[in-house]
C-alpha cells in the first residue's frame, strides 16, 4: 500500500509546472477573451516529452501510464493553459495500441491528433453516441464502411489544426477507431477562450483501421474524463489558494473575511470537495493501469468529483473576492469560464455522475 | 384574500392603461426590430420617454405633490409598473435617482436643493448616480475611506474612488458618501454630498465585468472642490442620509419587477423546446425546484405590497427575494446549458449572457453573507457577531488592519 | 390587492391554536413512539367545526374554502396535533359537491371520512393513478364498474377508523368518486406516530357514486397537497422558534452559538424557506378558490416549497440543538419524523416538484 | 502507486488470515442465524473474543511489546482490521480502550497506572470508557464543568455530569476530564482521572436516541472519592492529556472501516431492486453523487494510510471524511425512502434504522462547523475568529454567560 507519487512523477509534476511558469497563461486566457490569438503551448509540450507520454517505448514514446499523462493536465489545469493534451493523449493510445504507422510523429508531437470520442454503451443508452451539437439527447457514432467514415463529431476538443483524427465509429454495431488525416473541421471555440473546438464532419472519409479492442476504445473515452477530472483539480487548487490569499487580506467590520464563518467554511467546503476528487484521481490513476475492470467507474467517479468541485470552488472563488471577483481584471472569472465548459464537454459532468450509477447498478444487479 | 383591483385602483389603472395605448408608438425601442443599438442614442431617447411618463404623472407617482409627483400610493406604483409591463414600453432611465436619491434629497436635503435638482430630476432632464461603494467598502458600507476636508472659506475637496457605479457615464450629478472626520468612529464621521459628474477631478472609467460588458463604473475624485450648500443632510451625518437611501432600495426593490426578469415561464420554454429533456426526470426536477423558488417570489412581492399599502416599510428580510431570485436564476443557467450542451455558452447568446452576469450581480447591493448576518440580527433576534470595530476611531483601525495584515 | 388574513380568518387560526395547545400533543407523539396509544383529538375537531369547513352552509357546514382549512392544518402542524383532517377535508370537499345523502353527518363530524386520492394524470404519466405500497412506480387507480369498485390504495391518511371513504377510481378511462362506506383497511402507521395511516383494499365493494366532474376529483388531490403544504410550514415555524430560543441560550466559546455565521446563516435559511412557501400557500389559496386552472400548478408548487422547508428545519433544528437535539426525550426528533414521512406520502414532495415543472412545459409547449 | 502488500506485509497478512481461518468458530456470532440477542450475552462473548484476539497478538497491534502489543506499525493495524473484516468476525470490544485510551496512558500515565491497567484493558477482562463530553461542553470541549476538589489527604471529590458516554454501561474504568481549577483560564484548569465505574457515586443512565436505542449513556458523580494516584498526567495539565486521546481518535478512526459502513454497493442495490428506479435520470444521478462521495473516502483512507505509513499524523483534515460520509449516508437515506415509500420507515428496518441513527451521528464527537473552523485555521491558515473567552478565568466566564441570557 502507497500511494505516494514516485520520485519520476514527483519530477514529471515540478518540470511541467516549471515549464507552464514561463508563460503567463491567466493573461492570455483573459487577452484571448477579447480577440487576441492564444499563444500556442504545443512547443513547450513537445520540448516537455507530453505527446508521447502514453506512447510505448517501441514506438518513441514514454511509455508512461494515464496517471502521469494526468499529472501533467493537473498542471496545464492550475494555469488554464491551452495545451492540447485533451485531444493528442487518448488519441495517442489507440494510435500506439493500434499499430499506425506514422506513431513516431505522434510520440515527438511533430503530428498533433485529435479524439472524435465516442462514450461506450452503459446500462441504459446501449449504443455508441457523441456529442450533439446542441441538446440533451446524444448523437449516434459516425458509421464506418470498411476504411471509410461518415457522420458527424460535435465540439471536439483540439480539432483545429490537428494532423489526425482518431475517430470513433460504429460498424455493424461494433465500435471501430479509424485514424483519419483530413476531416473537415469547424472551429467551434466557446466561452472558454484557452480550449480549442471543433465540429468534425466526415462524409465517406477515408482513414486506416487501427486494430484496437472494443475495450481498448472504451478505455480511451475513459482517458478523455480521467484528464479532464485531473485538470480540474488543479483549476481548483488554483481557485483555492488565490482565494485563501485574499481572505487573509481583506477586512470588512475590522476582522479579516476569513475569520467569518461563512467564508472559512466555503472554503473548507472547496478543500473537501478538491481532496475528495483528488482521491479519486488516485483511483483512477490505479485503474488505469491495474484494472480495466474498474477504470469506468473510477474515472468516471473522478470527473463527477472534480467536476462538481470545480464548478463550486470557481463560484466560491468569485464569492469570495466580492464584486471584484466578477470584473474581467480579474482572474477569478477565467476559472468560471473554464469551470462552465469543462462541465458541458465528453458527455459533461452529469453523464459521468450517471455513469458512475450506472456501473453500481449493473454490477449489484 | 384578494389579488384584485378595488374599484378606485381599477379606475387609475384604466387611465393609466389608455394614457400609454394612446403614446406608445412615442417610447423608444429597445428590442427587435428596429431597435436602437447606439448606447448614446438609447440614453437620449429614453431621457425623452421619462420625460413624457413625467409629464403624465406615471413618473413619481409616490413623491409629494409638491416636488411633481402625484402623492399617491405604492400601490398605485405598482399599477404604473404592471400596465408599462404590459404595454411592452421601457420604463424610466433614472430609477435610481427617482426611487433612491429624490426621495433621499426630500427627507434629509435643503429647500435650495429641492428646488433646484427635483424637477429635471424627475423629467429625466438631469440623470443621477449613487456614489457609495468603494472598494474596500462594500459590504461594511460605514468602512469608507474616500474623504472630504474643509477648507478655510467653507468648501470642500474630496479625494477617493468610489465603484460599483451604475449609469454613472451619463449622470448630470452623484449622491457621494465620504469621510469628513476619521478620528471618531466609523459610522460617525460621515458626510453625504451632491456632486456634478462633470466637475473637474471627476473621471469615470467602465469596469468590465465577465461578460465583458461594463456594467458598472468606476469614479475617481481628485482634488473635486464643492460648495459648503453641497452637504446633503448635516455634516458628519452622513451614515443616517445613506440609511435612508437604502430604505427606498428596499421600496423600490418590493414595487419592482417579480424576479428580475428571471422567470419561470421563460426558463421552462428554453427547456420544454427539447423533447428529451422535457420528459427527463432528473431534468424535470430541476426546473420544478427553480420554478417553485420563482413562483414563490412572485407572491412574496404581492405581501410586501400588501404591507406598503399599510404602511408598513419592508425590513432586511425583504432582501431575502434576491437571494432567492439570483441563486435561482443561476440554477437555471446551469440547467439550460447542461440541456443544449456548449452551445447555450456561445457568444451573445441570451444564456451565456445570464451565466456571466450572475455572479457579479450574486454580490451587488451587498453580499448574501452580510444579509443573513443583518437578517438573523434583526429579524430572528439572534445575538451579534463580535464586533471589533466598535467604538474605535476609524484612522485607528485602520492602522490596525494594516498590522494584521502584515504580520 | 390584499393579500392579509381576513378578521375572520384570524379568529380561526386564533382559535384553533387556543383549542389544540390544550393538548400536549408533542408529548402524546412522544409516548405513541413508545406504544403508548394516541389520544383521540377528533372531538376537539368536531367542537371547533373543522369537519365542515368545505361543506356548503346548505349542507350545514362552514361553506369556506380551501384557504382556510390550510390555516386549521398550519396549527396543527405546528404542534404535531394528529388531528384527521388531511383525509376528512378532500374527502368532504366531493361529498358535498357530490350529493352524499349523509352530508349534514360529514358537515358536523359524526361521520369521518378518508380521502384515497389518486394523483391526476400529467404529461408524462397520463393514467390516474394510486399511492403503490412500495417502489417508485405508482399503481393503477382501483377500476370502477357501476357501483362497485376493486382495487387498493395504500398509505391513506386517517383511513383506520374512518366511517366512509371516498375513493377515486376508473370507469372507462374516467376517474369517478364514490363513497364506500365499508372497506377492509389494514392498519399502516409508521415512523411518524401522530399519523393515521391505512391500506385499503376494495373488492367489487359496493358504494355510492358522487356527481363531480373530474375537475373537481382532480381538485379533492390538489386540496390535500395544499393541506400538507400548511401542515409543514405549521412544523418548520415550531422548528424555527425552538431553534432561535436555543441558540440565544446555549454558550459555546464565550459565545451564545446564535452569533456565529454558521447558525446564524442556517437559521436565516429556514426563515427564508418557511417564508417562500407561506407566500406559495396564498398562490394555492388564491387559485383554490378563484382559479381552478392554476390550482395544480399553485397547490403542487406549495407543497414543494414547504416539503424541501420542512426537510431542511427538521435537520437543521436537530443540527442547532447538537447532541441533545437528537435524543428521545427532546422535540426535534419528532419534527424529524413527521418531515420524513409527510415527505413520501401523497405522491411525495418529489412528484409535487415534477407536478411543477410538467403544469409550466405544457403551458410553454 | 501501489495498494498491494510488500512481500513482508503479505506474510504478515497470510498468518493473520491462518490464525482467524482456525479460530473463526470461536467467535461470537452477532448476525444471522444463530446470533446472540442479549446485550449481557453479547458482551461476554465479545470480551472473551477479543482476550483470544490479544492472545494471538491481533488486538494493540501498535501498542508496544512490553505492555503486551506487537510493537507493529499501522498498516499491520489496518491489515488485522481487514482480515477480521474478511473473515466475518467481529473485532475488539474495546476499541475506545484500546485504540485512544490505552495509548493515553502509555504516553501520560504512571508506571503504577500503566502495569496495573494496561493488560486487562487489552484482553477485554476490563473495558474502557471515555469520559470527556458534557451536556454544555461538546464541541468546546474545554468548556468542562464536572470538578474535583481536592481533600485534605490528597484525596479527590468529582461531582458532574457527563454525557454521550460509549460503552459506560458495562464498563469497568473510565477517564474522566474535570475542573480542578476554576480560577484560571479555561483550558488551563482541567485535570485527567481514571476513575473506576462501580465507585459509590457514580450513576449510568442510557440515553435514548431517535431510533428509540440507547445507543450512548449519561453518567453522574455525586461526591465520588478517588486517591491521589488517580490522576493520570499531572494536575491541572489534563487539556494536554485530553488531546492525546483525541490525536489517538484520528488515528483509530484513520485505520478503521471506510465509510462506518455505509457502502455505495449496498445503496446501489436497494435502488437497483426496483426496475423502474433504475432507470429514473433523477434516482440515478442522486445515486452517482452519492457514490462518488463515498468512494473518494475509500481512497482518501489509502491516502491517510500511506501518509501513517510515513509516519506522518493525520491532521484535523481527517475529519472531514467524516463529513463526507454522514452526509452522503443523510442523502442515500432519503433517496432510498424516496424509492420505497413509506414502507423503507418501518420500525425494525435497516434503513429507518439508519435515518434515525444519521442526525445523531452528524454531531457526534464534534459538529461539522467546528471541525470546518478548525481546519479552515489550521489547514488553511485562515485568521480565527475572535475568542471572548481567551484569558478570562473560567468562574468568571460563566458568570457572564448568565448574564448575557438573563440580559
Amino acid at each position: 500500500m502507497n500511494l505516494a507519487l514516485s520520485d519520476e512523477q514527483e519530477f514529471l509534476r515540478d518540470a511541467a509546472r516549471g515549464a507552464l511558469a514561463r508563460h503567463k497563461t491567466i493573461d492570455a486566457a483573459r487577452e484571448a477573451a477579447d480577440g487576441t490569438e492564444l499563444p500556442d503551448l504545443w512547443p513547450v509540450a513537445v520540448e516537455a516529452g507530453w505527446p508521447g507520454l502514453l506512447v510505448s517505448e517501441d514506438n518513441g514514446g514514454a511509455g508512461l501510464q494515464p496517471f502521469d499523462a494526468m499529472l501533467v493536465a493537473q498542471e496545464c489545469g492550475r494555469v488554464l493553459a491551452g495545451v492540447q493534451l485533451l485531444g493528442h493523449v487518448p488519441a495517442s493510445f489507440l494510435l500506439d495500441r493500434g499499430g499506425y504507422a506514422r506513431i513516431g510523429e505522434i510520440a515527438d508531437g511533430s503530428l498533433r491528433a485529435a479524439f472524435c470520442a465516442a462514450r461506450p454503451p452503459g446500462d441504459v443508452v446501449e449504443e455508441w453516441t457523441v456529442e450533439p451539437r446542441k441538446g440533451l439527447k446524444r448523437a449516434a457514432a459516425p458509421s464506418v464502411s470498411g476504411d471509410s467514415v461518415s457522420g458527424e463529431v460535435a465540439w471536439v476538443p483540439d480539432a483545429p489544426g490537428a494532423g489526425v483524427f482518431v475517430v470513433i465509429g460504429v460498424e455493424d454495431g461494433r465500435p471501430v477507431a479509424l485514424a483519419v488525416e483530413g476531416a473537415a473541421v469547424q472551429d467551434a471555440k466557446v466561452y472558454d477562450h484557452t480550449r480549442s473546438l471543433g465540429h468534425v464532419t466526415f462524409d465517406g472519409t477515408a482513414g486506416t483501421r487501427l486494430d484496437v479492442s472494443p475495450e481498448q476504445i472504451a478505455s480511451a473515452w475513459y482517458i478523455a474524463q480521467a484528464l479532464i477530472a485531473a485538470e480540474s483539480v488543479g483549476t481548483v487548487e488554483t481557485g483555492l489558494e488565490m482565494s485563501i490569499e485574499y481572505a487573509k487580506e481583506r477586512f470588512t467590520f475590522g476582522r479579516a473575511i476569513g475569520s467569518y464563518q461563512a467564508v472559512k467554511h466555503t472554503l473548507t467546503e472547496v478543500l473537501r470537495q478538491s481532496e475528495n476528487a483528488r482521491s479519486l484521481l488516485l483511483y483512477a490513476g490505479w485503474a488505469g493501469e491495474e484494472s480495466a475492470a474498474e477504470f469506468p467507474l473510477a474515472a468516471s467517479a473522478a470527473r463527477a468529483a472534480a467536476g462538481s468541485a470545480l464548478d463550486y470552488a470557481a463560484r466560491a472563488t468569485i464569492g469570495v473576492h466580492g464584486g471584484i471577483g466578477a470584473t474581467w481584471e480579474h482572474d477569478a472569472p477565467y476559472l468560471f469560464r473554464r469551470a462552465q465548459l469543462s462541465r458541458r464537454l465528453l458527455g459533461g459532468t452529469h453523464d459521468a455522475v450517471d455513469r458512475v450509477a450506472g456501473e453500481l447498478l449493473s454490477s449489484a444487479a | 384574500m384578494d389579488l384584485n383591483d378595488s374599484p378606485e385602483q381599477a379606475e387609475y389603472r384604466t387611465k393609466v392603461r389608455a394614457w400609454l395605448e394612446e403614446h406608445k408608438g412615442e417610447a423608444p425601442v429597445l428590442r427587435g426590430e428596429g431597435a436602437l443599438t447606439d448606447e448614446n442614442e438609447i440614453v437620449a431617447a429614453r431621457r425623452a420617454w421619462q420625460g413624457k411618463l413625467a409629464e403624465a404623472g406615471l413618473a413619481g407617482v409616490t413623491w409629494p405633490k409638491e416636488f411633481g409627483g402625484q402623492g399617491l400610493g405604492p400601490i398605485e406604483q405598482v399599477i404604473v409598473n404592471q400596465e408599462i409591463g404590459a404595454a411592452g414600453v421601457p420604463g424610466i432611465l433614472d430609477v435610481i435617482g427617482v426611487g433612491m436619491l429624490g426621495p433621499t434629497i426630500i427627507a434629509h436635503g435643503s429647500e435650495e436643493q429641492k428646488s433646484r435638482y427635483l424637477g429635471p430630476m424627475l423629467h429625466g432632464d438631469e440623470v443621477w448616480c449613487q456614489l457609495f461603494s468603494e472598494p474596500a467598502a462594500g459590504s461594511d458600507l460605514a468602512g469608507i475611506q474616500a474623504r472630504a476636508k474643509q477648507t478655510d472659506d467653507g468648501s470642500w475637496v474630496v479625494n477617493g474612488q468610489k465603484v460599483w457605479t451604475t449609469n454613472a457615464q451619463f449622470a448630470s450629478f452623484g449622491l457621494i458618501l465620504v469621510r469628513t472626520d476619521a478620528d471618531v468612529p466609523k459610522h460617525k464621521g460621515l458626510t453625504m454630498f451632491v456632486v456634478p459628474m462633470d466637475a473637474e477631478g471627476v473621471t469615470i472609467r467602465g469596469l468590465r465585468q465577465i461578460s465583458g460588458e461594463a456594467e458598472f463604473n468606476e469614479v475617481f475624485f481628485d482634488d473635486v472642490k464643492l460648495p459648503a450648500d453641497a452637504v446633503c443632510g448635516q455634516v458628519n451625518s452622513g451614515w443616517g442620509t445613506a440609511l435612508t437611501t437604502l430604505m427606498y432600495e428596499r421600496v423600490t426593490i418590493g414595487l419592482g419587477s417579480e424576479g428580475l426578469g428571471y422567470n419561470s415561464n421563460r426558463f421552462a420554454a428554453a427547456i420544454g423546446a427539447d423533447p428529451e429533456a422535457r420528459r427527463d426526470s432528473d431534468v424535470r426536477h430541476r426546473l420544478g425546484e427553480i420554478a417553485t423558488e420563482l413562483l414563490s417570489i412572485k407572491f412574496t412581492g404581492y405581501r410586501t405590497l400588501t404591507a406598503l399599502q399599510r404602511g408598513q416599510i419592508p425590513g432586511p428580510e425583504a432582501g431575502l427575494a434576491k437571494v432567492t431570485t439570483v441563486n435561482a436564476a443561476v440554477k437555471a443557467g446551469d440547467l439550460i446549458a447542461d440541456v443544449l450542451g456548449p452551445e447555450a455558452l456561445a457568444d451573445d447568446g441570451e444564456w451565456s449572457y445570464m451565466i456571466s452576469f450572475l455572479p457579479g450581480l450574486k454580490s451587488a447591493g451587498g453580499t448574501e453573507e452580510i444579509l443573513r448576518n443583518t437578517i438573523g440580527e434583526r429579524v430572528l433576534g439572534l445575538p451579534p457577531e463580535p464586533r471589533l470595530d466598535k467604538g474605535i476611531p476609524f484612522s485607528e483601525l485602520r492602522a490596525k488592519e494594516k498590522e494584521a495584515v502584515a504580520s
